[in-house]
This record gives C-alpha cells, structure tokens and sequence, in this order.
C-alpha cells in the first residue's frame, strides 16, 4: 500500500485538529482536537518509520504516546479544575483574562 | 494487510448480527405508549431533572482515570522491552529497574496523599 | 477436487477466503452457542450449588432456555426512554457486542489441521501481536459500557457505568502486568507463539503469581461476582443497562458472556498451554495433533467458565471502596514487583549465573518476602484502622434537618419520649465537605 | 599616558562625594550639601590642574588614560582631552560648585524655589538624593567631554540622562514629571539612533582594514587618511544617527521641543546643568565626531543643517520675545544661542569653530547665571511669571544690576564673554555661508529686543505691590553669582585664556573635512540615491 | 502490513544483537542531579510530615540545583562531544545555557520559597484541588497547609529545561520540552490569591502550550521524513543527521520546509514570540508571580537554546530559508510587545509584554548563524533573565490589603518615597529593560544590535531601536509612578521580605549594574561558550 496516503490522512488529521482547536469553545473538546493532532503526528512518524526502513520514527510514536499521556494527566486535572470552579469548561466563560 | 481480512470478515459477521439484533428488537416488539414508562428509571419515585449525562462526575473517577493513564503507559514500555528481554540483558534490566521505580515513587506519592482511597 | 458443498462458487474466489470465511464463521457460532450454553451452565451450576434445580423445561435438561429467553426478549417492547440521547443509546450495545466477538480471533484453538485438503491453524489470525489486540479490542467494549450509562440519561446507569469503566481500567493495569512476565519469558506476543513457548512448561507454574494476578483481574474485568459492582442490583438496579430492554439487553448480556468465554480463553492461552494436552494425556504422542487440542482447549475453557460460576455461586459481593483499594493497592505493586523479580530470574539465568539448585531456594525466598509484604500491608492498613479513633458521633437529633430521623450507628435514641427540642434543631453541624478528619488528613 | 591620572581622578572625584554621601545616616543627611560643594570644589581643583598639566604646544590630546574594559569589543576606558573638552571640562567644574550652592535649599522641607505654596503633599525630598544626584551628574559631564572611546562617549552621553531625570523628575516645579519623561523620551530616542549609528560605525571598522576599534583617534585618523572608507549611504546614515541624537541634545529646531518644559520645571540649579553643560554635550559632539568621522556627510548634510540652525535662531529668539515664563524665556534664548553654536560648527571655517567653542563656554556661564538670577528672583517672588515684578532695581539694587550685566553679555555686549565668540562665528560663518551669517546675524537684534525688555519689565518701573520687602543678593547668593560675573568680565577681555586651548584643538578640523572632501569617494556620487537628503 | 511492534521486536531480538549504548552519566549529570531531586521531592511529599516538608523541599531544591551548577562547573573542559547514543550534545554553549538557567533558578527559587511576605504562607494555594471560596479551601487555610508540591514540579522543569537546550535530537527536545512545560502549567493555577484568575491561566497555558507542542511534533514528523533521522546533525555517514540531509538536499524540499515552520512554530511559542505570544500576558498576570518571574526567565532561556540548537546546528544548510522568516517575526514581536505595552495598565501585563519584547531582541541574534551573534545571544539571556526573575520579586513585595498583590500601576503611585529601597531596586531592572547604559541590557542590546548588523540586517537595528525607544515610555510610566507622584492615603504596603529574598534581589540588582560596568568577563565566558556541537 502506498505510504503517501497514510501521510495524506495524517495531515487531514492534523488539520481537523488544529481547525477544532480553534474553532471549538469546550475546553475539553480543544483538548481532544489537541490530541487528535498528536496523533496524526504519531501516524506521520510511523509512515515515514516504514518509509525509511527505521526504527526511530515508531520509537518517537512511542514518545509521543508517553507525552500526550502526561499532558492528559494534567490537562484534565486543570480543566476539572476550572470546571469545578466556574461549573462550565467553555473557553469563552474563562474570560477574566481578556486583555 | 491481509492479516487483518479475517477479523474484518469475523467483525462484519458480528456487526450484521449486532445491528440485526438491535432492528429487529425495535420492530417484533410491542409499542404501547405510557410516559412513566418511558421516564429514567429511578427506583419508581419521580426521576430528579437533570441533563443527559448527570451533570458532574465525583471527582474520583478522573483521578482513577488519570493514574490508569499512567500505568497504561509503564505497560506500553514494558511490552516491548519484555518480549526482546533476552537480547537486552543486564543494560535491559537495568533500565527498566530505573524506570519502574520512577514510577514507583509516583504511586507511592499517590499512595500516601490519599489518591487511592475510595470513600 | 470438487465438492459439492464448494463446487457451487465460483472457482477464482481463492482458498485462503474461503477457509477464512468458514473459520470466521465458525468463530462466531462458537461464541453464539457457548453463551447459550454457558447461561444454561451457570443457572444449572448455581441451583446445584444452592440446592436447587435450575431450568429443566425448555429442551434436554433446559439446555434451550436460553434461546427461549432470547427470544422472549425480541418480543419485548424496545423502551428508548425520553432523557436518552437517543443515537448513542442505540450504538451503545453494538460498540459493546461487536468488539466482543471480535477480541477471539486471535486465541489459538488449536494446532495446524487439514480442512478440505488444506492445513491451516485453528486460529483466525495469527498477529504477532495478538494479544495486545486482544487488549485493544476489549477496551473499545468499554466505550459501549460508558456510554450506555451515560446516553440513558439516569442516575443509576450512569453511576453503574461510571463504575464499571472505573473498575475496567483499574484491573487492566494488573491484568496487562501479568501479561509482561509471559512476554518475557515467551519472547513475543503471538499468542500462537505463547503456546508453542509452553511446550516445554505451562506458565501457571512457572508465573504463579502472574496467573493468579490475571485470573483475579480477569473477574474484574468481566464484572462478574465478586466484583459485580456495577451491575449491583441491590445499589444500582442492574448498572449501565437498567434502561435497556428487549434484544439491547440481551446485546449487553451476551456481550459480557462472551467476554467471559474470551477472558478464559486467554488464561488457557497465557498460562495454561493453550490447546496442550494436559501431562497424563500429553505422553500419547498424538495428543497435541490434528483435531484433539481443540477439545482439551474446549475443557480448560470450560474449567475456567467453571470457576466464573462457582465464584459466584459461593462469594459474596465486595464493597467497592474494598475493591479498588485491593487492586491499586494489591494487585499491582505486587504485580510491578513481581515482574522485576521475574526479569531478574531470568537474566540471571541468561547469564548463567543461576542454576535449578539455586533457583528454587531463592525463589522461596523471594516469594516469602512478598508474602510478608503483603500481609505487612494488610496488617498496617488494618491496625490503622484500629488506631483510627472512631468518629465522635454527634449527639442525637431526632428531627435533624427537619425530618424525623432514626439514630445513626453510635447514636441512641432517647429512652423515654419527651418533648421534642426544637431549638436545637437549627444548629445542626455540617459534615466535613472532604470526608476526612483533621487528624486522618494530616498524616497524608 | 601621563603618569599621574589625572583626568579619571577629576572624574572620579565627584563619585566619592556621592559615596560619601550615600554611607551618611539619616539623621546626618544635612551633611550632604558640605560634602558636595567640597567634592566639587575639589573637581574644580583637579580641573584646574588638568589645565595646567595641559601644554597648549603639545599634540593634540594630551593627559590620556587607556584601560581595556571590554575587549570583545575592543572597547576601552580611554580619556584624554583636546583643547574643547578641556575648556568644557573647567566650565562643568566652575559650574557645579556653583549649582551646589544655588541649590542649598532645593531640598528643603517646603519646596523647591518652584513651589512656594507648599502643597502639603509636597512634603519631604531627599537631600541626600539631590546632591548625590548633582554629583553623579558631574562625573558623567566630565567623562563624556573627557571620553575618547566612543563607546565609552555612548555610554556616558545616555547615562546623563539619568540623574538629570530624577533631578528634574523628583524636585521640578508641579509638571515635573510630564517634563522629566519628555525630556528623557527625546533624548533617549536621538540615543538610541546614536546607538545604532555606534554600532554601525563599529562594524563598517571591522570591516575595514583599521579592524574593529571604538578609538575616536583611530578611527578619525583612519577616515582621514582614507583606510576606512565606508559607503556613502552608509556614511550618511551613520551621521544622521550621530547627528540627530545631539541635535536633540544640543535642541536644535524642530528637536527642541522639550527643552522649555525640562528648563522651566526643573530647579535652576538643574536647569543651569541641563542647559549651560549636558546640551553642549551636543554642539561638542558634533564638531568632534559628526565632522571628523564623517566628513563626507558632514559636507553634504551642511547646507541642511545650517538651514536648520538659521531657524533655530530666529525662532529661538522670537519666542523667547513672547515668554511670559522666565525659565521658558532663557530656555528660548538657549535655543537661538544653540543655533548660532551650530551656524559655527557647521561654518567648517577655522574661525567657526573657534567662535562655537568659545560660545559654549560663555553660553554656559552666561546662561547659567540668568537661570540662577531668576532663581533667585522666583524663590523671593514664588511666581515665574514677568508681569509678576516690576522695579526691582529700586528694592534690590544688586540683584538688579548683576542681571543687568548678565543679560548684557547675553546679548553679547562687547566688553563680554559672549561678544567675542558671537563676533567668531559670524565672521567664520560669513567667509564660507554668508546668507547663513546674515540671517543669524539678526539674532542678535532679537536678542537685545528680548534681554532688555524682559529688563524694563521686571527691574524697572515703579515698584509693584509684590515686590516690596524683596530682599536684595544674600551673601550665599552672592558667592554663587559673583564667580560667574568676575568670569563673564575676565573672558569678555581675555578670551584668549581659552582660545589658546581651542585654537590648535580645531584648526584642522575644516581641513579635515575638505581633504577628505575630494577623496575619490565622492559626494557626489551617491546623491542620486540619498537625494531626499538635503531637504530644500 | 506487519505490525509496529512485530517489526521492531524482530529487528531486536533476531536480525541485529543488541549492543548496550554507553550512556555518559558524568556528562548528564546537571540534569541527572535536578531530575534525581525532584523525584526525591516527590517522595518527600509522601513520607515526610507535613510541618517538616516546607524545609525539606526547599533545602533540597536549592541543594539540588547548587549540585547541578558545582557539575556544570567541573564539566566546563569537557571537550564538546555528544553523549547519550547521540540524544545530548555535550558542548560549551550547552554547559552555558545549563549553568544560566540553574543560577537564575536558584534565585527564583528564594523568591518562590518566600513565605515571609503572606505572614508564613506561600505564594501559593493552601490546597490546589480545593474549589475557591469553598469550605474546603477555608479549612486547608486555616489548617495552614502549603502546596509544597511547587517544588518538585519546579525542579522537574528546571530538568527540562536543561535537557532542551541539550537535546540533539528531536525526540529529546520534544520530551525535554514536555518535560519543562507541563509542570509549569500545574503551577500556574496555585496561585493562593487570585485563584481563579490563576487557574483561568492555567488553563489558557496549558491549552495554547499543548496546541504549539503538537506543531513542534508535527514539524519533527516532517523533518524526520526529510532526513529519515531525528538527529540534528550526525556526522555517521552511514546514520546522517537532519544537518547532514539538508546538505545534501536528501528529498524534495516541500517536507523540510514545512517542518521547519511547524517546527519553529512551536518554539517561538515557547520564547513568546509574536505571533505567538498570546499566553504570554495572561500566564503572566494569573500566574503566581514568583512562578512567572521563574518561567519567564527560565523558559525564555532554555526555548532560545533549543532555537538556537535547531536553526544553528539542525537546519543551518537551509538558513536562506528561515531567515527571512526569523526577520519578520522579529519585527512583529518587537512591535507588537512595544505597542501592547503601551497600553498596559497591570504592572505584571506590562512586563509580560516587555518580556514578549525582549524575545524580539534576542531573535534578532538568530538571523545569523556566526559565533558572534550565539555569543550575544548567551550574553544576553542571562543578564535579561536575571533582571527579570528580580523585577517579578519586586511586584511579589507590594501588596493590598489582605495580602493580595498591588499590581494595577495606579496602586504603585509614590512607592518612591513609602518604600525607596524596592522602588530603586525596581527603577535600576526597568532602566535595564529600557536599556540605559550601565546596566547589563545595554550591553546585551549592544551586542546583539551589533551581531543583526554585522550579518546585514540593519532593519532589524532600526525596528529594534524604534521599539525600545517606545520601550523606554512604558518603563518610565512606571518610575514616574512611583518617584514623581504622591502615595495614596490607603497605598499599597510593603512586605518585609526575608533573607531569602533580600538576597535575590540584591543579587540580581547587583548583577545588573555590574554586568554594565564591567560586563568583559561574562563577555569572554558567553564568547568562549558560542561553541556548538555540530
């Protein structure tokens, strides 16, 4: 199978990540837009891995798995955070902070 | 990707029996309307109004996911590095030691500040 | 060669789909009628355990009782109640079933055999990285769970839900631990190459503590009793599928027996050789060929299935505080160590620093220190509930918050009736939002 | 090298009073003024000495110190003086003394001279901090005149700014922050273009077979002899940079803007510093570094630049006419005085240069003493308003007839200090632009008209109500004033006590600039591109 | 398609014997040591009792980062080499970065474990869980608990940020930069005052810095695309490094330089560069502010390493590339950080657009890939970093009734004559902003205008010079506030801070002017220490 259209969809992820993060207002759902976006970056690095014939780019998946855990750790004990305090994850709500 | 042909054939035999199950379901039996019938089902007192989902979760179940979130990593490393164990010898081990106890000392930390505990 | 069973289609579809069309299949039968039987095996095994007699009417000894309640459910009414967010109530139960029939396919139920003329395993597929997959896939069945309690838009289902996915994941930890010492010792993750790695020795004695890990995480992970909490009837008025009616239930049921069926499966592939004779039989030569492993494979199966149901015939269900302590606070420091004691076995003996007369005593020996860990453990947590000094109980009020209320455990009730006060019924103290005592958090 | 140091320890003198200063306790702050009229005096010595030690045969620089201060950069602690700064020199150290006991009050518990109301909010200022500041002042006038490296003239020359914004900023008159900020603002922004043309000379060095210096001896030497050579619109960029930074300082029209507000709400001690010292700083750094650095531009940019100074005069002169604010007035006259400074410099005639040397010192002194007879006026009235005095002279004869004196050599009375320099750059100007001469010529006219009225305005006349029971010149008050008289007096007579000192210092500087004129790199060559350059 | 894990198993156990790599702990050990430590932290949080664990961390923080800088020191000769299989390059411009940032750590972490100022609490919330203004927060108050978990997390990304600069590959850097940011977004929302302001911060932080690090992912996806390597540079012909592929001009150029804008996008995020900045003011306003002190001079330093690392050493083939790039966003930061500041009304947003500001400055030391213009960016980034973390110690000190920090620049009015030593502490860190002479920016600035120009960019100079003279103006607001007004009749009072911070702030203050006076010796040292492992 051609390798080019894993790399297409990754970059059709990536995109659909990066548009939900900016479009999006639950923080929650920015967040998962975020780790859609990791991920595509996973499926980029193990397309090129098999591309290239080598090991790194599945090790860096491996990585990246460890990383987008530790940021759902905190990212969720952040959000819950707020959520608990204002009782809504909207970005939009968390607007004391508008310049 | 041959390899994944079966279980594609053995899901879609599952799917087709699923979907069909839950289809026919709807159409074989009866439809006789009762809107205490259709209410949430709450031990046959009045349901408590509330928003699809419950509203608020107790904070526990995402701190147990957040630790699950954890482990679930250690396991991700420690797959690999068991099936090629022999290869790795003692460097292996030794890592792995390193890495574990790294771990360790964050479990212990929630451990001790009472994250385990479930009231 | 012609046949008359194939002769029929057209000759270009090549062997290899058709033999994996019928395996597939075949598949999916099995798993059909073992939940019949099993659900049928567990009334039985449970009445002879309570002394009573079980379903005997429908069929031979009741064995077609299940297909008669199944069909008894497609004649129920299919309720969708009004708060359920009404798509993904109904993709709940497929997320929970299909996953389910799928997480068999890479079990081996036996050696290479020649079907039609043609030899191929007694496996769908063999990955290579089988049981990961395994793993995957089962955790998708947890999504139906969630998301079963979540779309009904009640109470119970959610919590039960919430539960559940609480207790899956807390138990896949062990469970995916007690997986890497077989890794380790079988050098992959095929399950087909674990078998063959057992041929020599079962797992469950080499790992006996790996094993026992599995087979109590495995009950968790199916939410079987003793851990059926989030299905408990008596809290939670079955769980996630209270709402659920008709063949949506009957979805969820057959979805957690198979799941039982593929957990067991997994445990006689892991740890107890999979479709390998067991010793006696295991010196006819025979034995580990042609169709016969399919059937020791079948026995242990149904051993396992055995155990599912005597647990719950005979223990009672675990508090659910009790439950998630004795897995984090059990079931996996002792797994993670015991991985490490396990890797250092083995490299020891890689090295060839180690031999059998070593072995034995030093394993004894780390094996009694675990033991005393343990039960360290448990004497400390316990002696710290002792030390604990009981909870000063507010004086009693009958009419504390405005209702009249019993005593609570430490309270008593004024001996004689007496005019009721009041006053005091203004003043009562709030509970502490956090649930801890001052003193009970100052030692965290 | 001279063996003894003796410039950095003229500098360096003023620094101990401050340390001095700094280490006093509290309830001893009044120490300070003693100790910083002693520092400063001391500096005067030193300065003295510097004059002394300086032989006017000699090479051109002379009494020079190098030290290695950062030699990544190749930048050194280097000073020496030429016959300008050391006569810049001695009027900084004449000048301060006087400052310091002008100011003896300014910190004092109600008020400066500017706020005789005393509003209660108003209440205490540091004494310690003003003279300090006064101090560190000092030092930075006579290291920026004395610096040599231009890096070290950079660092200096941004550095005055400091203690000239708290000095104005912390015991100004009511606006005194709006004046501090603009004046710091200005002044840092023609900086920071200077800091770009700093860096830009450094790097057209390095790339020149001189090598990377910051020595204004080498490079002025190198440009002259042709080894560093740079592009022509880099050159003129460069000058820009340079000249635009001291044309702020130095307030040239239409740069000028914050003069007036800093002078007329900054103390007149301060004010005397800010405009009798730290704005010749610009008018002296651009005869010695616009012309000798970059005497192609220098060429080019003239007819510019004297069109600008011409406007600086008149306008300088004519709104000094409309005043009603005193300290705004004499900062007005500044302005027009500043323009004929730069008419000099820019004459690139031997003469020129020596008028608008000369002219900075007496520009200084005479200024200097107006800004301190005002003060003194104000402090007696509490209004710097002109309509707010009338016949002075018949209350307090002294102080009328010194301002009398003063304003004369103001507006360059011969007989004066001011008269011979002004007389300088006129003729050096007209020998090479007499349209600029004529047109600064008439200056001179508005000058007498703004000096006498503002005169008949104040001192005579019948006496106003206000001015009764005006105390005539105290004793301290006339030990400040005296000096600067007796030295306006001595300077009208003998200029040449000075211009011995600046003569050899500049008499090659038009040379200078015409050599290099006909060097191959032509002007003209460029003018194609940078011709928006000249502006008329 | 055989799967990941097959392939990778197979590669391991059967087809190549696996060789041990030599990992050279004396090399690693700054980092090492600050790792090892906050995993002590942790474990202090577990077991020691809770009145003793405030002493301990903090002892422990501080002994673990004068370890750390007594291991750079001795490993100051080192030759410049790679350790690690190639993950961390060893050389002198790394050694430089890591002492820098674990000086300016050290006096952060003073100002951080101040607990003077709040009458025995920290600056940080009594229980970061807690809902604000619920009961539960009141009791952990009145109990009196302190999240010391702050210091743990601090030294973790302190680890991090000694391992990005380091890094030479960009797995490391992607892991040192998740390293370094995560636990700062927890810290950011444990402001005690405030609360949710912080968590708002938090949040805000954690959202954008999640968004950028998925850029930088994608962008090394790319890259390693190009190059089939994730090394920066590799001088193994056999295993060559992105440096080497950009060389050679291994494929077609589409992939390398949109893995040089992904890449780059998620650093200049880091730095705070425009368009990027948008975190930057209101992390800094909600953040507690001896954390914002921390992470702005902290982080600042350790992202312009790792910049530095992937431009100078990585992608230095294609220079022509990027940096017209790094031009325009050099010019937009300064004048987007010049003009915003202007606007400012909260000294804490005021710095953080100074801060936005000041990275425009250090960017223009990245156009060139010279030693001279690495050596006025290490020049730099201590002297601004340590001006920095003091001017964020002088804000922690002014406070409101209730304790509640005084930031609004109206409250700082006559702070001059109520408190003249913080006031002239301060004056002397925003005359360095605005780059006065004799404080250490001037010279920064001075050498980095000098490198901008020296590689052809006098643009760059004159946005530069434009900008700081706006600069100037909003650093004056300030002074004027606070010499030349009269103080409110119920203004601000002034903490007495402790030794602790005292001393930071006299170090920092010192270090300042001195580094005007006499910046040749830190000169020599950023000069000698511009050495890339290439």
């Amino acid at each position: 199978m051609n390798p080019d259209s894993y790399l297409y969809l990754s970059a059709i992820l990536f995109s659909l990540g990066a548009l939900g993060v900016l479009i999006r207002r639950d923080a929650i759902v920015v967040f998962m837009c975020i780790e859609l976006m990791l991920n595509a970056a996973n499926l980029a690095f193990v397309t090129f891995s098999r591309m290239h014939g080598r090991l790194d780019g599945q090790i860096f998946a491996f990585f990246t798995m460890v990383v987008a855990a530790a940021e759902v750790v905190v990212g969720l004990a952040i959000i819950i955070t707020v959520f608990r305090t204002r009782r809504s994850a909207s970005v939009d709500d968390a607007n004391l902070l508008k310049y | 990707m041959d390899t994944y042909v079966p279980i594609l054939a053995l899901g879609l035999i599952a799917a087709a029996f699923a979907i069909f199950s839950v289809v026919i379901g709807s159409l074989t039996g009866p439809k006789r309307y009762n809107r205490a019938k259709l209410d949430s089902y709450e031990c046959g007192i009045e349901p408590t109004p509330q928003p699809v989902g419950g509203g608020r979760f107790p904070v526990k179940y995402y701190l147990t996911a957040m630790l699950f979130i954890v482990f679930d990593i250690e396991i991700v490393f420690l797959y690999p590095w068991a099936v090629a164990f022999d290869a790795l010898g003692w460097f292996g081990l030794a890592e792995m030691v390193l890495f574990v106890l790294t771990v360790l000392v964050a479990y212990a930390y929630v451990w001790r500040r009472g994250g385990l505990d479930w009231d | 060669m012609t046949n008359w069973f194939l002769g029929s289609f057209d000759t270009h579809i090549p062997w290899w789909f058709i033999l994996v069309v019928i395996k597939a299949v075949a598949a999916f039968a099995i798993l059909v009628v073992l939940t019949l039987f099993n659900i049928w095996y567990e009334r039985r095994v449970v009445s002879f355990m309570q002394m009573r007699i079980g379903p005997n009417r429908v069929g031979p000894q009741g064995l077609l009782q299940s297909l008669a309640d199944g069909v008894k459910l497609a004649l129920k009414e299919d309720i969708v109640p009004t708060n359920a967010d009404k798509p993904v109530f109904w993709i709940a139960p497929l997320l929970s079933a299909i996953p389910a029939f799928l997480a068999i396919a890479v079990i081996p139920w036996g050696p290479a055999v020649s079907i039609f003329g043609h030899w191929t395993t007694l496996q769908l597929v063999d990955l290579p990285v089988g049981v990961l997959y395994v793993l995957a896939i089962s955790s998708i069945g947890i999504y139906g769970i969630v998301l079963a309690g979540w779309s009904s838009g009640s109470t119970y289902p959610l919590l039960g839900a919430l539960r559940s996915s609480a207790q899956m994941i807390s138990y896949e930890v062990a469970m995916g631990l007690s997986f890497a010492g077989v890794f380790l010792y079988a050098g992959t993750m095929s399950p087909s190459g674990i078998v063959n790695a057992q041929q020599h020795g079962w797992y469950f004695y080499m790992l006996p503590l790996s094993a026992i890990i599995y087979i109590i995480a495995m009950v968790g992970e199916t939410n079987r009793a003793p851990f059926d909490l989030p299905e408990a009837e008596g809290e939670l008025v079955g769980g996630f599928h209270t709402e659920y009616s008709s063949l949506k239930f009957a979805l969820f049921f057959l979805a957690e027996y198979i799941n039982l069926v593929t957990v067991s499966a997994l445990a006689v592939t892991m740890f107890f050789g999979g479709w390998r004779a067991p010793v006696p039989i295991s010196l006819w030569s025979g034995a580990n060929s042609g169709w016969y492993p399919m059937l020791w494979f079948m026995i242990k199966l149904l051993i396992f299935v055995f155990v599912f149901i005597w647990l719950r015939g005979t223990l009672p269900r675990l508090r659910y505080d009790q439950f998630m302590a004795f897995g984090w606070k059990v079931l996996i420091p002792v797994s993670v160590l015991w991985l490490l004691v396990v890797a250092l076995f083995r490299q020891l003996r890689n090295a060839g620093d180690l031999d059998r007369a070593h072995a034995v005593p030093i394993g004894i020996g780390i094996a009694a220190v675990f033991l005393l860990l343990v039960v360290a453990l448990e004497v400390r947590e316990r002696n710290q509930i002792r030390r604990t000094p009981p909870p000063t109980v507010p004086d009693y009020e009958p009419l504390a918050g405005g209702f009249p209320v019993p005593p609570m455990p430490g309270q008593s009730a004024p001996a004689v009736p007496r005019r009721p006060q009041f006053a005091r019924t203004a003043a009562a103290p709030a509970p502490a939002l956090n649930g801890t005592t001052a003193e009970e958090a100052s030692t965290r | 090298m001279s063996a003894f140091p003796y410039l950095s320890t003229t500098i360096g003198t003023p620094l101990l009073g401050v340390a001095a200063i700094a280490v006093l306790p509290k309830e001893r702050a009044a120490l300070a003024r003693p100790i910083a009229l002693l520092a400063s005096l001391v500096a005067l010595g030193f300065a003295i000495a510097d004059a002394v030690a300086f032989k006017t045969g000699g090479p051109r620089f002379q009494l020079s110190e190098s030290y290695a201060w950062i030699p990544t950069f190749h930048v050194n602690y280097s000073v020496a003086v030429d016959g300008v700064a050391l006569v810049l020199i001695l009027m900084t150290a004449v000048l301060v003394p006087v400052v310091i006991l002008a100011s003896w009050h300014d910190a004092d518990a109600r008020g400066g001279a500017l706020t005789p109301q005393g509003s209660p909010a108003e209440s205490k200022r540091s004494v310690r901090g003003l003279f300090a500041q006064l101090l560190a002042l000092e030092t930075l006038m006579l290291g920026v005149f004395a610096a040599t490296d231009i890096f070290l003239f950079y660092v200096i020359f941004e550095a005055t700014l400091i203690p000239a914004y708290f000095l104005i900023g912390s015991y100004g008159g009511a606006r005194r922050s709006y004046a501090a900020v603009k004046f710091l603002l200005y002044n840092l922004l023609g900086g920071l273009l200077m800091l770009a043309a700093v860096i830009g000379l450094y790097v057209a060095s390095t790339h020149s077979p001189v090598g990377a210096a910051f020595s204004f001896q080498t490079l002025s030497k190198a440009v002259g002899d042709g080894s560093l050579t740079m592009a022509g619109s880099t050159e003129k960029w460069l000058f820009l940079g340079f000249f635009i930074a001291f044309a702020v300082k130095a307030p040239m029209w239409p740069f000028h803007t914050w003069l007036p507000d800093a002078a007329s709400e900054a103390t007149p001690g301060t004010a005397v510093l800010l405009v009798g010292v730290l704005d010749k700083i610009g008018t002296f750094g651009m005869l010695r570094f616009c012309l000798e650095l970059f005497p192609h531009a220098s060429h080019y940019f003239t007819p510019l630049v004297l069109v600008l100074a011409v406007i600086s005069t008149i306008y300088g002169a004519l709104l000094a006419i409309g005043q009603t604010d005193m300290m705004r007035l004499i900062a007005y006259t500044s302005v027009s005085h500043f323009g004929l400074i730069t008419i000099g410099v820019f004459a690139l005639t031997a003469r020129g240069e020596v008028g608008a040397t000369l002219y900075m010192v007496n520009h200084g002194l005479s200024t200097g003493a107006l800004f301190l007879l005002a003060g003194f006026m104000i402090s007696r009235r509490g209004s710097k308003s002109i309509d707010a005095f009338g016949g002075v002279q018949k209350v307090a004869p002294l102080l009328a007839g010194t301002f009398l004196a003063v304003g004369l050599s103001s507006l360059a009375l011969p007989g004066l200090s001011s008269f011979v320099s002004e007389f300088l750059v006129l003729v050096g100007a007209f020998e090479k632009y007499p349209v600029a001469a004529i047109f600064g010529t008439t200056a001179i006219v508005l000058a007498a008209l703004y000096i006498l009225w503002w005169y008949q305005r104040t001192m005579t006349g019948p006496v106003a109500s206000s001015v009764e029971g005006f105390k005539d010149l105290n004793r301290r008050e006339l030990a400040v004033i005296g000096p600067l008289v007796a030295l306006i007096v001595v300077l009208g007579f003998v200029p040449s006590i000075l211009t011995n000192f600046i003569n050899p210092a500049v008499s090659q500087i038009p040379a200078h600039v015409q050599i290099t004129q006909q060097a191959p790199h032509s002007v003209a060559q460029d003018s194609a591109t940078q011709g928006n350059g000249s502006g008329q | 398609m055989p799967s990941i894990l097959a392939a990778s198993t197979a590669a391991a156990s059967n087809t190549a014997p696996f060789t041990a790599p030599h990992v050279e702990w004396g090399k690693l050990s700054p980092m090492l040591i600050v790792l090892g430590a906050a995993t002590m932290g942790v474990l202090v949080e577990a077991f020691a009792p809770r009145a003793a664990r405030y002493r301990l961390q903090v002892g422990l923080t501080l002994l673990a980062l004068a370890a750390a800088f007594a291991a750079v020191i001795a490993l100051h000769d080192t030759p410049t080499s790679v350790a690690a299989a190639g993950a961390v390059a060893v050389d002198k411009t790394t050694l430089f970065f890591q002492g820098t940032i674990l000086a300016i750590s050290f006096i952060a972490v003073l100002v951080i474990a101040e607990r003077r100022t709040e009458g025995g609490q920290d600056a940080f919330a009594a229980q970061g869980g807690s809902v604000p203004g619920s009961q539960q927060e009141r009791e952990a108050v009145r109990a009196g608990w302190l999240t010391t978990e702050v210091y743990p997390l601090v030294l973790f990304s302190i680890g991090g940020m000694l391992l990005f600069p380091a890094a030479n590959d960009l797995l490391t850097m992607f892991v040192a930069l998740e390293v370094l940011s995560l636990p700062l977004y927890l810290v950011c929302g444990l402001a005690r005052h405030r609360r949710l302001l912080s968590q708002e911060a938090a949040l805000k932080y954690f959202l954008l810095g999640a968004f950028s690090s998925a850029f930088f992912l994608y962008g090394a996806a790319l890259l390693y695309g190009y190059a089939g390597s994730v090394q920066l540079s590799n001088s193994d012909p056999h295993n060559p490094g992105i440096a080497q592929a950009v060389a050679a001009h291994a494929h077609g150029p589409a992939l390398l330089y949109t893995g040089i804008a992904l890449l780059g996008m998620g650093l200049l995020f880091k730095v705070g560069a425009a368009p990027f900045h948008m975190w930057t003011p209101d992390v800094y306003e909600g953040a507690p502010t001896p954390i914002t002190g921390f992470m702005s001079a902290a982080t600042k330093i350790a992202a312009f390493g790792a910049l530095v690392r992937v431009l100078d050493v990585g992608l230095a083939g294609s220079v022509d590339v990027w940096r017209p790039v790094i031009e325009i966003v050099a010019i937009l930061t300064m004048v987007v950080g010049g003009i915003l500041a202007l606007t400012q009304r909260n000294v804490k947003r005021m710095l953080a657009y100074s801060a936005i500001l000041n990275a425009g400055y250090i960017i223009m030391a990245l156009v060139s890939t010279g030693h001279d213009a690495l050596a006025s960016l290490l020049f730099f980034l201590p002297t601004y970093g340590i001006a920095l973390v003091g001017s964020f110690a002088v804000v922690t000190l002014v406070r409101d009734a209730g304790g509640v920090e005084a930031t609004d620049l109206s409250r700082w009015a006559g702070l001059g004559k109520s408190a003249p030593i913080p006031a002239t502490l301060m004056s002397i860190f925003l005359l360095a902003f605005a780059g006065i002479p004799f404080t250490s920016i001037f010279v920064g600035k001075f050498a980095v205008f000098q490198a901008a120009l020296a590689a052809g960019a006098p643009q760059l100079v004159i946005v530069a010079v434009l900008a700081s003279a706006v600069a100037a103006f909003f650093y004056l607001r300030v002074i004027v506030v606070m010499f030349f007004s009269d103080p409110m009749p119920d203004g601000p009072t002034i903490a007495n801070p402790s030794i602790a911070v005292k001393t930071a702030l006299a170090v920092s203050a010192l270090v300042t002017v001195a580094m005007g006076v006499a910046p040749a010796a830190l000169l020599h040292l950023s000069n000698a220490a511009a050495v890339l492992a290439r």
